[in-house]
């Protein structure tokens, strides 16, 4: 049992202030944060409260389409907004994913990133939704592309005394889908074993213009599967082609054996995933 | 580290309480304001024995802390009965037998009522969805999923 | 007579006989009777004047409950066996 | 108004008693009870599987402030070799007394080494981190093979092999060999025209329960011990407490809460004796400690990992003719797995007339095995179902008719010789056999997903034990229970209502309360299925008692003689006279002999062995290896059903415990024998998207030796899960699994070895 002290802030600067202390914990949803502390897994002397400051909490659409997440903004909101869930559906195949309906109530995705969890289910999905970071810090404001964010389990590019702010996903392109998948062994209630996002445009001719994959639970942070414009772009979608991309899911993938899952069926999980994703997508578009 | 005042909207009463700033929602609960209707059976969100509704969302008790809810509203077990009598989700759990050892029935009827404000007609996949986080060990929920589908077709919410 | 039935691991005792028939009107004195046939015997069936903890004894397809003490008809069968309660 | 079948108030559904309280979060449970001045316990636990405890340095966590207690093992008062008869079989109190504070050594990871006490939690635990162990780590034993391989270095230098008494020479990690022989083995293989034999393995697995252990105790200046806990036995605490702390068992009070599940993991003390010592040396204040769900998780509970073979033979036309089986059970750290119920529930559905059965009881450093729910049953059905599946194929026979051909019927002898007496296995195969989903097709799927089919049978012997109970008839003309049996799943209302249904009044005026030890006789645990069963007749008995009573004092209101008078309808009669209502003479009670107040204790006879039949669709999706549960139809003879949608809850849980343990439950560990998954994140148990619709099949054959015929019903139903889905498995994908559970990414590797590709 760790004892922390607690503040609740309401701008930016003041959060800033109070994470100067190397000690201090920046506190979202607290579905992590809040039993690791109590579990020694994190250690915390100051928790500071950000859900109190109005841009951590907003959730926009603007007027080019692209939509951005305040850090602080719980899942439910994400998936229980009728245009998120329209236009972003891989993003939101994740964040209702993630725990059970009442972790929902209160967990982010900027906790779901900030906790960079290998197996962290909204971020393979925000990564193939070309999705950005914006972070403020005592140098003030800079933007990191997802792909970028995660550098190891529990590991971030995030420095000392800086702040997630929101998540900005661009608007989807025209004759794009998107899906994010996970196996876990019960329905519910688990952390993925392994997952997999996909999202891919289409061309006039509905050929291949752009694929993303990436993967989760399979490395030390979520997998971009470079290979996949090579095999895909240029041609028509089909079931050989999300054969090949689940092949190439496998051979990215560097999975370990843990509580979770043996490497082996990780491995076969990545290819499985993936090319139900890539179908899934597919499926999606318009 | 110090003692907080925090005031909140409990059960529809003005409640001001103290509490260590690590302490969460849950504990305040139970041993600061003696409502140990909520229940703490894992600590972890995983088994929803703890669920409230804070203000209006479904959530889990053990992790929130009890400084974040100054200024909020909570429902707990003890705030869904009304002063005509139980709530219709509780005489559905009655009636059904939806409950046997009954630790988790708190949780369950609390998940069950922010499911109905918000679905009112659920389907039984939607019911059995929305309480994945809530474990009974007894049951096997079959006749908790009756019991909310039938709370919810005599019209639960009207409560 | 009675029947009692010999555990498996008592037939080393009993010179493999897997039945005897005993006189006694009790469990304790069928065992008072087995034992003065077979020496041995009783003492891997009672510790402390009481049946072994652990084991029950089952006469006529119920499980007596006095024990020792636990009467046995003319015509009974007599087994022990482990104790199952449950959980 | 009287059913069909003549009862009124049996088989009827009133609104429980307790029910009100536990819709509104009014009950109160194990962690719910807060005593004035009360202080907090926190437990240091082992983080070793298997070292000795060279020093204990309480110093710095003295120190912190707000501590009042500090107690390890040393504070144990030392208990002799003494075998004992608690909860499943005998047990040794000096392995009890160390699996509640370790002494030398610690054999597992959480065992209990130290504990204290604090004015607060936080303080506790703050100082609970401050205790010093000085450890000397020892190489951990984690699984049967290594426990039973021969040089295995032996956890305890004091346990040998007992055979039915007789001990092996040098110790052992097999603590015990037991076996039952019937006919001739060698014989009977001989004239068998059809032999399988397989081995099986299953992982350990935990009850599950969702209220942590809780307990509240306080010892007094003047000696008195009142222990306020969560329990399936309020008397057990009580005895228990009595052996392991060497204190009169008249100075123990146990004052039972509410129980938050139990399964067979509540039966025995885990806390209570610490925060006992936390008392004392805190100058007798009340000390308060409820576990984590990982101490509960990692310290308590599991049922055995196990190892069973099983070879069956039989006649081409089906007969079996000779069973063998051969089983381990692992015990974790103390002897006392339940290997001897599993030796007696293996073949008990089947009249086979050669059978050897081998059972093991195996130490190795994980948690002291306790029971749950039909403690081995699961263990063993789920290798002999397995096998008659495998028969039946192999002989061509539909796995019904198998199991019908060799049914276990009244007078059939057992493989451990008793002889059952009336039971319903027929009927219950029966039943299974006509219901819509047998006659039913199964869909086939298409894609990667495979459907398949599978049954199982199991058996449970039920126990009687002894129940006590007493009552009085007020002057409104409700009737006060005070009962013992602490109640689980609903049991005040089943025992109510055999009272009223005894009396001859309505269920709802009858008031049960379940009391502590000094307020009612002793009572068994609720658990082998026995509360229904033997509380309720006990009620039965208490109810003649009351209505004879009231029967004489409507005589003296009448003046005639009792035996003039009858009691029927609600209504006093006697010839030439008008009816007195049953409140009139309730209400004179004071003017016609005084007050009506009845008791009776009885060591219960007859309890009915019970068996059930489940049949189960699953598909598997053979890409993931996942298998989901599609329909699941239980049928199982309870004799009589007093409260017909307890008896379907208890079905329908039992299935679920049973499909968590063949899917996804299992303890992991590490080399180095610590648990990994200590949380319900990761220990999976069903979740409400995990299961469909149970339908519970009540067969009613009567148990002729109770007064209303009721058989255990709480224990069959986790018997037969897991075999049932095994052989589902089997018919989707050809493939016999052979351990448990079958994870995905179990189900994955064995398709890949048997060949069958996605």
């Amino acid at each position: 049992m760790q004892t922390f002290s607690y503040r609740s802030v309401s701008t930016v600067e003041e959060a800033l202030a109070a994470l100067a202390s190397p000690t201090a914990r920046a506190l979202g949803g607290g579905t992590d944060l809040i039993p690791m502390v109590r579990e020694g897994r994190r250690q915390a002397d100051l928790v500071v409260d950000v859900k109190g400051i109005p841009e951590l909490g907003r959730l926009e659409i603007d007027a080019q389409g692209n939509l951005t997440i305040g850090a602080a903004v719980a899942l439910h909101r994400v998936y229980g907004h009728p245009e998120v869930a329209r236009r972003w559906p891989g993003l939101v195949d994740a964040a209702s994913l993630i725990g059970g309906t009442a972790v929902q109530g209160r967990a982010t995705l900027g906790g779901n990133l900030c906790t960079a969890s290998p197996a962290g289910d909204s971020i393979p999905a925000l990564i193939v939704h070309g999705a950005t970071l914006i972070v403020a810090g005592p140098a003030g404001r800079r933007s990191i592309p997802v792909a970028a964010f995660c550098i190891g389990p529990g590991r971030t590019v995030l420095g000392p005394g800086e702040l997630l702010i929101a998540i900005q996903v661009p608007a989807p392109r025209p004759r794009s889908g998107a899906a994010y998948l996970r196996f876990i062994p019960r329905n519910e209630m688990d952390i993925a074993v392994a997952s997999s996002g996909v999202a891919l445009q289409l061309d006039a001719e509905g050929h291949i213009a752009a694929i993303d994959v990436a993967l989760g639970a399979v490395g030390p942070t979520p997998i971009v599967v470079a290979d996949a414009a090579a095999l895909a772009l240029g041609q028509a979608p089909s079931a050989e082609m999300a054969a090949k991309l689940g092949a190439a899911a496998t051979a990215a993938a560097r999975p370990i054996d843990d509580v979770r899952g043996t490497a082996a069926h990780r491995k076969r999980l990545v290819d499985v995933l993936t090319r139900r994703a890539f179908m899934a997508a597919l499926h999606r578009i318009g | 580290m110090s003692t907080l005042a925090v005031t909140t909207t409990l059960n529809g009463e003005t409640v001001t309480f103290l509490c260590e700033p690590h302490e969460t929602l849950l504990t305040a609960l139970r041993d600061r304001l003696m409502l140990t209707g909520t229940k703490e059976g894992c600590s972890n969100g995983n088994c929803g024995a703890c669920n409230v509704i804070l203000d209006g969302t479904l959530v889990n008790s053990c992790l929130v802390l009890a400084a974040e809810v100054d200024g909020h509203q909570i429902t707990t077990i003890e705030g869904i009965a009304g002063p005509n009598g139980l709530h219709p989700l509780q005489t559905s759990f009655l009636e059904n037998a939806a409950l046997q050892c009954g630790i988790c029935t708190p949780g369950f009827i609390v998940a069950s009522k922010a499911l109905l404000d918000k679905n009112p007609q659920p389907t039984e996949r939607e019911v059995r969805h929305w309480l994945a986080g809530n474990l009974c060990r007894c049951t096997g929920y079959d006749k908790i999923v009756r019991a909310v589908l039938e709370a919810a077709s005599a019209g639960a919410t009207k409560e | 007579m009675a029947r009692v039935f010999i555990p498996p691991l008592l037939r080393a005792r009993t010179g493999g006989l897997r039945e005897i028939e005993l006189e006694g009107a009790t469990i304790g004195a069928l065992l008072l009777a087995l034992e003065a046939g077979f020496p041995g015997t009783r003492e891997r069936l009672v510790l402390n004047e009481r049946l072994m903890p652990g084991m029950a004894v089952i006469v006529d397809g119920e499980a007596a409950v006095d024990g020792l003490k636990s009467a046995v008809g003319p015509a009974s069968e007599v087994h022990f066996v482990p104790a199952a309660r449950g959980g | 108004m009287t059913q069909s079948n003549g009862f009124k108030v049996i088989g009827t559904r009133p609104v429980r008693h307790d029910g009100v309280d536990k819709v509104t979060g009014r009950a109160l449970y194990g962690a719910d009870v807060r005593l004035n001045g009360q202080l907090y316990g926190a437990m240091l636990r082992s983080p070793h599987a298997h070292a000795r405890i060279v020093a204990i340095d309480t110093s710095e966590a003295a120190a912190v402030p707000g501590v009042k207690a500090i107690v390890t093992g040393a504070d144990l008062p030392h208990v002799g070799d003494q075998i004992a008869d608690i909860g499943e079989g005998a047990v040794n109190l000096r392995h009890l007394s160390a699996n509640i504070l370790a002494g030398r050594k610690a054999l597992y990871f959480g065992h209990a080494i130290a504990a204290v006490a604090a004015t607060s939690l936080t303080a506790a635990q703050q100082a609970v981190n401050k205790i010093k162990v000085t450890w000397e780590e020892l190489p951990p034993v984690l699984n049967l093979r290594d426990a039973m391989a021969a040089g295995a270095a032996p956890l305890h230098p004091d346990v040998f092999t007992d055979e039915l008494g007789e001990k092996s020479t040098t110790p052992s990690n097999i603590a015990e060999h037991l076996r039952h022989e019937k006919g001739d083995i060698a014989a009977g293989f001989a004239e068998a025209e059809v032999v399988v034999e397989r081995e099986f393995v299953t992982g350990t697995v935990h009850q599950g329960y969702i209220e942590p252990h809780s307990a509240t105790v306080q010892w007094n200046a003047d000696g008195q011990l009142t222990v306020y806990c969560s329990t399936q036995g309020a008397f057990g605490v009580r005895r228990e407490m009595s052996e392991i702390l060497g204190v009169p068992i008249s100075h123990v009070k146990v004052v039972p809460t509410e129980i938050g599940g139990g399964f067979g993991g509540k039966l025995n003390v885990y806390l209570e004796p610490v925060c006992a010592l936390l008392s004392r040396k805190a100058g007798g204040r009340p000390v308060k400690m409820t576990m984590s769900r990982a101490d509960v998780l990692a310290a308590t509970g599991p049922t055995s990992a196990s190892i069973v073979r099983v070879k069956l033979g039989a006649r081409r036309d089906g007969t079996l003719t000779a069973a063998q089986a051969w089983m381990a059970f692992e015990a974790g750290a103390f002897p006392g797995s339940p290997v001897g119920s599993a030796a007696g529930v293996i073949l008990a559905p089947y009249d086979i007339p050669n059978v050897v059965i081998d059972g093991f009881d195996v130490l190795c450093n994980k948690p002291k095995a306790n029971a749950y729910r039909a403690p081995g049953g699961t263990n063993a059905a789920y290798a002999a179902e397995s096998m008659i599946d495998e028969l039946a194929r192999a002989l061509k026979m539909g796995p019904i008719e198998i199991r019908l051909k060799n049914a276990a019927r009244e007078g059939t002898r057992r493989a451990d010789g008793p002889v059952f007496p009336r039971i319903g296995f027929v009927e219950t195969l029966e039943a299974l056999l006509h219901h819509p989903h047998f006659q039913s097709r199964l869909e086939r799927a298409t894609g990667s997903r495979r459907r398949g089919r599978g049954i199982a049978a199991g058996f449970w012997f039920n126990w009687g034990g002894t129940s006590s109970a007493s009552a009085q008839v007020n002057p409104d003309g409700t009737v006060a229970l005070s009962e013992g049996s602490t109640d689980i799943g609903g049991t005040r209302t089943s025992i109510a209502m055999q009272l009223a249904e005894s009396i001859g009044i309505p269920v709802n005026l009858v008031k049960p309360q379940v009391v502590d030890t000094d307020s009612v006789g002793y009572n068994d645990a609720t658990g082998g299925s026995r509360t229904t069963f033997a509380t309720g007749m006990v009620a039965y008995e208490l109810g003649q008692k009351l209505r004879e009573e009231l029967i004489a004092h409507a005589a003296r209101q009448f003046e005639v003689e009792a035996a003039a008078v009858r009691f029927e309808d609600g209504a006093f009669r006697t010839d030439g006279k008008p009816p007195l209502s049953y409140f009139d003479v309730c209400g004179a009670l004071r003017d016609t002999g005084g007050e009506i107040v009845a008791s009776v204790s009885m060591r219960t006879k007859g309890e009915g062995p019970a068996f059930g039949a489940h049949l189960v669709d699953v598909e598997v999706d053979i890409e993931t290896g996942k298998v989901k549960i599609l329909r699941y139809t239980a049928a199982q003879d309870v004799g009589r059903a007093i409260y017909p949608p307890f008896v379907e809850g208890q079905i329908q849980g039992g299935v679920a415990q049973g499909v968590g343990w063949a899917l996804n439950e299992e303890y992991l560990y590490d080399k180095a024998g610590h648990m990994l998954n200590a949380g319900f994140l990761d220990y999976r148990m069903p979740t409400a998207l995990d299961l469909p619709m149970i339908e519970a099949l009540i067969v009613e054959v009567p148990n002729p030796r109770h007064p209303y015929g009721v058989r255990g019903v709480g224990e069959v139903p986790i018997v037969p899960p897991a075999g049932a889905v095994a052989n589902a498995i089997f018919d989707a994908l050809g493939v016999r699994m052979t351990e448990l559970p079958m994870s995905p990414a179990r189900n994955i590797a064995a398709l890949a070895a048997a060949g069958v590709a996605a």
